[in-house]
């Protein structure tokens, strides 16, 4: 009974900061509402028995990727609302008609369906979910970290700065190595 | 009194008393950092204040309190406001699960000495400072000021980077106990503490909670000879108070973790295990104290090619190792 | 489970298309679009998870352990790309990079 | 090889820390324990007198001049035998630098420096020193130097009767 | 047991490691002491693994690869030829990686050196001690780009990197071969491990067998130099001369012989296989001694002689004689060994002069190398009594004990090889130690701090001791059936599947052999006495130096370079250019510009819709997603 509503306000709130964040002006403000809103899916994983995944949610979610969006704005100075293009009210009239049509065809289709009997089967200890992982579909970890591979190569090579001009004198050129972004 | 409210009773109080503990401890700090600095330094440091200084911390609070609240024209408000909140909170939510006793029983109950006793303990704690690099970021994104900018964007990169090499270190330690559970990880070092099996990733966690916690020789994102104060440059008064005491709870925390990871907890002969505990948690904390008495600053460029072109590949080939020593036995 | 699946997949089904309205109007700014992107994706992997909790296998779970790592790759490389590009034309408007149309 | 030296020279950082950490500190509780400067410590400036006790300030405002803050200002006067003396004489100390240059200009040693450097106060205005203040009854460092008695000639005596002075040679004697 | 097998195989795996991460930033001295340490530590495991082995043992670790029915685990298989092998691996490359700290003293990146280094003999030993194909397979890779990156471990200049790039493809060739034989096993029995293979040979018609055989026969000849894949091997004097002793002498080349030992309870049953093996290695075996007679770089006379010797293993596979096999291994890894390290003190005494036509009269300044390399030289012309000479022997009289035709004309090949091969190792010795040190030593003198022919670190010298007595008594490991009842080697190995199918012939016989293989090498002693020394040397040395024509054949290695060239080089460009030019350009492009000129006109149709704008692509998704969610409602009530 407690969960259920830990649920509910959990789910109140998720929505809440979503929708805040994709109606704000400020990118770095939108950043914080997402933040909030992987919070509370992070203890919705958590509420759903998947305490591995409601970590890594924040690690790497909260942790890593949002930080990477924060880092990558306030780098290129992108936080100003005024000069940064935000959508015209009239942007949002075919994002409203579309996602508003399918949301409700998906709310049709999911109640018309008779409720699924509601198990509460165990909680997988995460030794089992270890064992799935890399016993079973280790594969597709071998895959996954390849394509983090291929990112971070992409990446490097991306964010490399282009070669300064051969005017400069010699000892303002000197970069530190290995580093794309000299702060 | 029924057995359900008396757990509640004894839950409070524990709360109640690490709150007191961790925040009381995190304030001496302070003085105990100003005094031992002086000591290096061939000084005394502060002693007016109560006798040997000790009621110093108590005097820094007033004066922070007491101080004009001054909010920079141009900052973002609300982030302004937030950002040493968060760097403050996760600090001292890290603390909920680490044991720091052997489980007492008292009036029947039995009483874990954690305050939160999570099977992914471990994971927690990395969740929690990987979102203290919020704080430093918003708060010198907020002050909209080009120190507390820079400070902040360094300190992102630095966080992330090093975050990195900590996880990676304490992978031996889970191997070692096949456990993110605290109070197994501590129970597996009964006997021998884990630093003896693990000098490498010990040392790789030492370098890496240093720069988490923005310390000498990592304390790029304030380094006061460039940067004015860094991240929070604009920050006074109690909201930069907030910043400071976050700090040093982190201090604390880290040095509590380095106990519970690597020198076995609150394991030790003779002395209650409490009290082992705050003895491992305090000499880590003077090991930074120490460090910060002694080595320079580095390059930031430095600092990036340590975290990610030595500690981080030296702490996989730490995990290799460990396999191949698994395996073995 | 704590609330019936249908409630869990409406709200994922909620975030998914508020992700996706997102998508369509901030069509001019790149970060909020990949912000938007990862809004979607976090709907989806609650999918999963609901889906692992329901029928208690841990693959769900694992699904959404594999989404993140892919999130953090595409992240990793999409952000760099906007890092390239802002250089190159000062600007995260994606409809001034149209230079490979057909 | 560079890592190994490399070890060693930070372990050589952490064992200086931790020995000057067990050292006595060399701090000075400063207001029960006071510290005793050498005799010529530039402190606080005074006005001495010549060994007769008149005074030696002539007001030839050559300190005046030499100050390089400006905080000297006299007005001088004459006494009717034709002695120089400062009609009040002022040292504002809020700006004085004790850098000691007045003291090297003084050519009849009245102002000196003093050990004294205690001189707080709650007042602004209580560090501008007046000639009273300022003058002591005593010779301070050079207790024999009497001004006049080296170079007073029509003022306090005649002509050969100075210090250090032969008398004057009549040159019409010297006539073969 | 497990735990030894381990150390073997992760001790050199470690200090490869070590050095490849650490090496640079630690002293030199600490490097050279853990590559050479975790050599012999794996040695002392392999004594121990010696001491406490009595049967032959399978030991898995962990699971590699395994899918479906697919299982390679990494499992270790050690049973008395393995144990053999990494005893005398372990030992000979300790004593390499010994004389590479004197050898390399002055190299400027000794830490890459000695991690590939490591790395090679841990490949070896993964080969080696590997129980299923697939993990031999690993190995057998390792060791291929190990040798590549040492062949060409000086690579700033050209031509040590193309010989680098030439033995790695060259043996690629072999390794395809080894690929596909590999897969087709798997497919054939559907196991991949090796004893299991071994014994399922029976299952299959003798023309599949006979077609395996061939496959792993390419395989190994390409590992072993063997023809006519064996160009490589004197290239691959390129690179430094301890490398040069660990590729011939304990780990690369033997490779292929040790594969073909190794599954010859598989490949054996099929005569056609067998016959193929011997006549290849006979052929190796004439055609690299006929070359080692006129070479005049030191290493390259060698390295033809490696050849030659691993032909006479693979006639000794081919003659079903196991055990005279791996005792020729074990006696050719010693002495050959010797004989590389000394080359490599002679050479670096001589300040990298490797022209055997600018030496002599080193006998007097070289005395500690003199005396070790005579006892190689010994062993590898067969001289009676030596270690060489018993187990060369051994094969020959195997393959006399075969009979027919074909084996008796490749007794008589042989026996003409030995005949060669005492010529051309009395040859190199009499040219290099000999003689008057008049002949042209001179510009090497010039240089003042050396006094004759420079200085050779006392531990360079000191490790051709252990392998020279080792070359002349190895004959004791497996003395002859007339001498003793047993030979050890024999009565060890006797258990395995394979090596003690053979019956020898009478005692009369084997000593009628040996007599004719002793007076073989006295009469090449006996010709290269009375060409290299006394009177005719300067003679026949200005002679050789002028170069003869019959002579510019061997020397050149019967033209086999120039012959690939022309067989396959030159087609393939041709054919290349053809489909270039020909087919491709005109055939394809001009039916494909045709296409596509006409799908354009097709596509101007719909290509105002593809504006290159993101937001137009993200439209048509969400509209199509709101559409399919759409018609599922609709289609529901």
């Amino acid at each position: 009974m407690i969960e259920q509503t830990i649920f509910y306000i959990l789910a109140a709130v998720a929505l809440a900061g979503t929708l805040l964040a994709i109606t704000e002006k400020h990118p770095v403000h939108a950043i914080m509402y997402l933040v909030t809103s992987l919070f509370s899916m992070a203890v919705i994983f958590y509420l759903l028995m998947a305490p591995l995944v409601a970590v890594f949610e924040v690690i790497l979610y909260a942790g890593a990727i949002m930080v990477l969006f924060l880092f990558v704005i306030m780098m290129l100075d992108l936080g100003h609302p005024e000069k940064g293009i935000s959508p015209h009210w009239k942007e949002w009239l075919p994002a409203l008609l579309l996602s508003g049509i399918s949301i409700t065809s998906l709310a049709a289709i999911i109640v018309s369906r008779h409720a699924t009997v509601s198990v509460c089967p165990a909680a997988q200890p995460i030794r089992e979910v270890a064992r799935r992982l890399f016993q079973e579909h280790g594969m597709a970890v071998e895959l996954v970290s390849l394509q983090l591979l291929f990112a971070l190569v992409g990446a490097l090579y991306l964010g490399k700065a282009p070669s300064p001009p051969t005017t400069l004198p010699e000892k303002e050129v000197v970069k530190s190595p290995g580093e794309g972004v000299t702060l | 009194m029924t057995a359900f409210s008396l757990d509640i009773t004894l839950f409070a109080i524990k709360l109640a008393l690490v709150f007191f503990v961790i925040l009381t401890l995190a304030a001496y700090l302070v003085f105990a950092e100003r005094r031992i600095l002086a000591w290096v330094q061939d000084r005394k440091g502060p002693n007016r204040v109560g006798p040997f200084g000790l009621l110093q911390p108590l005097a820094d609070l007033i004066k922070l309190l007491t101080k004009e609240d001054v909010i920079p024209g141009a900052a973002d408000r609300w982030l302004f406001y937030l950002a040493p909140a968060m760097a403050a909170i996760p600090a001292i939510l890290i603390f909920s699960v680490i044991p720091f006793g052997a489980p007492l029983t008292i009036f029947g109950r039995n009483l874990p000495l954690v305050v939160a006793d999570l099977n992914v303990g471990l994971l927690f704690f990395l969740s929690l400072s990987s979102i203290a690099v919020y704080g430093v970021a918003i708060g010198g994104w907020a002050s909209n000021s080009k120190y507390a900018l820079l400070g902040g964007i360094r300190g992102l990169a630095q966080l992330i980077s090093y975050e990195l090499s900590m996880g990676l270190s304490l992978v031996p330690i889970v191997m070692l106990s096949r456990s993110f559970n605290m109070a197994d990880i501590v129970a597996a070092q009964a006997t021998i503490p884990f630093i003896v099996y693990q000098p490498l990733a010990f040392i790789i966690f030492m370098l890496s909670i240093t720069a988490e916690c923005k310390r000498i020789p990592f304390d790029l994102p304030e380094a006061e000879g460039e940067l004015v104060a860094g991240f929070h440059t604009e920050y006074s008064g109690m909201r930069f108070g907030l910043f400071f005491v976050g700090e040093y709870i982190n201090i604390i925390v880290l040095g509590g973790l380095a106990a519970t990871f690597f020198l076995g907890g609150w394991h030790g002969p003779l002395l209650p295990p409490t009290v082992w505990f705050s003895f491992k948690t305090l000499a880590v904390a003077f090991f930074f104290i120490w460090m910060r008495g002694t080595l320079p600053r580095l390059r930031y460029d430095q600092l990036m090619h340590l975290g990610w072109k030595v500690l981080t590949p030296l702490a996989l080939v730490n995990i290799l190792i460990t396999g191949w020593w698994l395996a073995l036995k | 489970m704590i609330v019936p699946l249908e409630q869990i997949l409406i709200l994922a089904g909620l975030l998914f298309f508020i992700g996706m309205g997102g998508l369509l109007a901030w069509r001019a700014n790149l970060i909020m679009m990949l912000v938007c992107i990862e809004i979607m994706l976090n709907a989806v992997m609650l999918v999963f998870v609901a889906g692992s909790a329901q029928w208690g296998d841990p693959d769900g779970q694992l699904f959404a352990i594999f989404i993140m790592a892919l999130t953090s790759a595409e992240v990793s490389l999409a952000l760099a790309m906007v890092v390239y590009l802002h250089r190159r034309r000062k600007t995260v408007n994606t409809d001034l990079f149209s230079e490979m149309r057909g | 090889m560079q890592l190994l030296s490399d070890i060693q020279v930070i372990f050589g950082g952490f064992r200086v820390t931790l020995a000057h950490m067990l050292r006595k500190p060399v701090t000075i509780q400063y207001p029960e324990q006071k510290r005793v400067p050498y005799p010529r410590f530039r402190a606080r400036i005074v006005l001495t007198r010549d060994p007769d006790g008149g005074e030696r300030c002539v007001a030839c405002y050559l300190c005046s001049a030499a100050c390089p803050v400006d905080c000297i200002s006299m007005q001088s006067a004459e006494r009717e035998d034709g002695r120089r003396y400062a009609a009040w004489f002022r040292i504002n100390f809020s700006r004085c630098i004790f850098c000691g240059l007045c003291a090297e200009a003084c050519p009849t040693l009245a102002i000196q420096m003093t050990p004294d450097y205690e001189i707080c106060t709650r007042d602004i205005m209580d560090l501008v020193y007046e000639k009273e203040d300022l003058l002591i009854d005593g010779c301070g460092k050079d207790a024999s130097y009497n001004f006049y008695r080296h170079a007073g000639i029509g003022v306090t005596q005649t002509r050969g009767e100075g210090l250090e002075e032969t008398p004057p040679v009549d040159v019409r004697a010297l006539m073969p | 047991m497990k735990l030894y097998l381990a150390l073997i195989l992760l001790l050199p795996l470690s200090g490869g490691l070590f050095n490849a991460l650490l090496g640079r930033l630690l002293p030199r001295r600490l490097g050279e002491v853990v590559a050479c340490g975790v050599i012999w530590g794996a040695f002392a495991c392999s004594v121990l693994a010696f001491i406490s082995f009595n049967a032959p043992e399978q030991v898995e670790y962990a699971s590699w690869l395994s899918d479906f029915d697919f299982k390679a685990p990494i499992a270790l298989y050690l049973d008395q030829l393995s144990l053999s092998l990494t005893m005398m691996i372990t030992f000979v490359c300790g004593l390499i990686h010994l004389y590479s700290v004197g050898y390399m003293k002055d190299d400027a990146s000794p830490s890459r050196y000695f991690a590939l280094l490591n790395i090679f003999v841990f490949a070896m030993l993964t080969l080696i001690l590997a129980a299923n194909l697939p993990l031999l397979y690993l190995g057998w890779e390792g060791v291929g780009f190990c040798s590549y990156a040492l062949i060409g471990f000086w690579y700033t200049e050209e031509k040590n990197a193309t010989a680098g790039r030439k033995a790695f493809i060259v043996t690629r060739i072999g390794d395809t071969a080894l690929g596909i034989a590999m897969v087709w096993m798997f497919q054939l029995f559907s196991t991949t491990s090796i004893t299991e293979l071994n014994g399922m040979g029976f299952l299959m018609p003798t023309g599949v067998i006979t077609a395996l055989g061939i496959l792993l026969l390419i395989g190994a000849a390409g590992k072993s130099a063997q023809l006519p894949l064996s160009v490589w091997l004197p290239d691959a004097m390129a690179g430094p001369t301890p490398v040069s002793a660990q590729i011939h002498a304990a780990t690369m080349v033997t490779a292929g012989v040790y594969l073909l030992i190794r599954m010859f309870p598989l490949i054996g049953s099929s005569p056609t296989t067998l016959a193929a093996i011997a006549i290849i290695g006979a052929a190796t075996a004439f055609y690299a001694a006929t070359c080692a007679c006129v070479q005049r770089d030191f290493k390259r006379i060698l390295a033809y002689s490696t050849i030659s010797q691993i032909g006479y293993m693979m006639l000794g596979v081919g003659a079903g004689a196991l055990t005279a096999s791996t005792f020729h291994l074990l006696t050719h890894a010693f002495f050959k060994a010797l004989l590389f390290l000394g080359a490599g003190c002679v050479i670096t005494a001589l300040h990298h002069q490797q022209d055997i036509f600018s030496m002599g009269g080193l006998k007097k300044q070289l005395p500690a190398v003199y005396w070790p390399f005579l006892a190689g030289v010994l062993c590898l012309a067969g001289f009676p009594g030596s270690g060489g000479f018993f187990s060369k022997d051994d094969i020959l009289g195997a393959v006399f004990d075969q009979g027919g035709t074909l084996y008796g004309t490749l007794f008589a090949v042989g026996l003409l090889t030995a005949l060669l091969t005492a010529f051309y190792t009395f040859r190199m010795l009499f040219v290099v130690f000999h003689g008057e040190a008049s002949t042209p030593l001179n510009h090497q003198t010039l240089t003042p701090d050396t006094r004759s022919a420079g200085r050779v670190e006392p531990i360079m010298t000191i490790t051709l001791i252990p392998l020279a007595l080792l070359g002349l008594f190895g004959g004791f490991l497996n003395l002859p059936k007339y001498l003793v009842s047993h030979g050890l080697l024999s009565t060890f190995v006797a258990s395995i599947p394979g090596f003690s199918a053979l019956e020898h012939a009478s005692d009369a016989t084997g000593i009628s052999l040996q007599i004719i293989a002793a007076t073989t090498s006295l009469l090449g002693l006996g010709l290269a006495w009375s060409r290299y020394t006394g009177r005719r040397r300067a003679e026949s040395l200005q002679l050789e130096d002028a170069g003869l024509h019959f002579t510019r054949f061997f020397l050149n290695g019967w033209y086999l370079d120039h012959l690939y060239n022309l067989l396959f080089i030159h087609p393939f460009t041709w054919l290349s250019r053809f489909l270039w030019k020909k087919i491709d350009e005109s055939t394809i492009d001009g039916t494909l510009n045709g296409l596509a000129r006409i799908t354009m006109r097709l596509g101007e149709i719909p290509a105002g819709w593809s504006n290159g704008r993101v937001a137009t692509s993200l439209i048509a998704l969400a509209g199509g997603t709101a559409a399919l969610l759409g018609y599922a409602v609709w289609s529901l009530m």
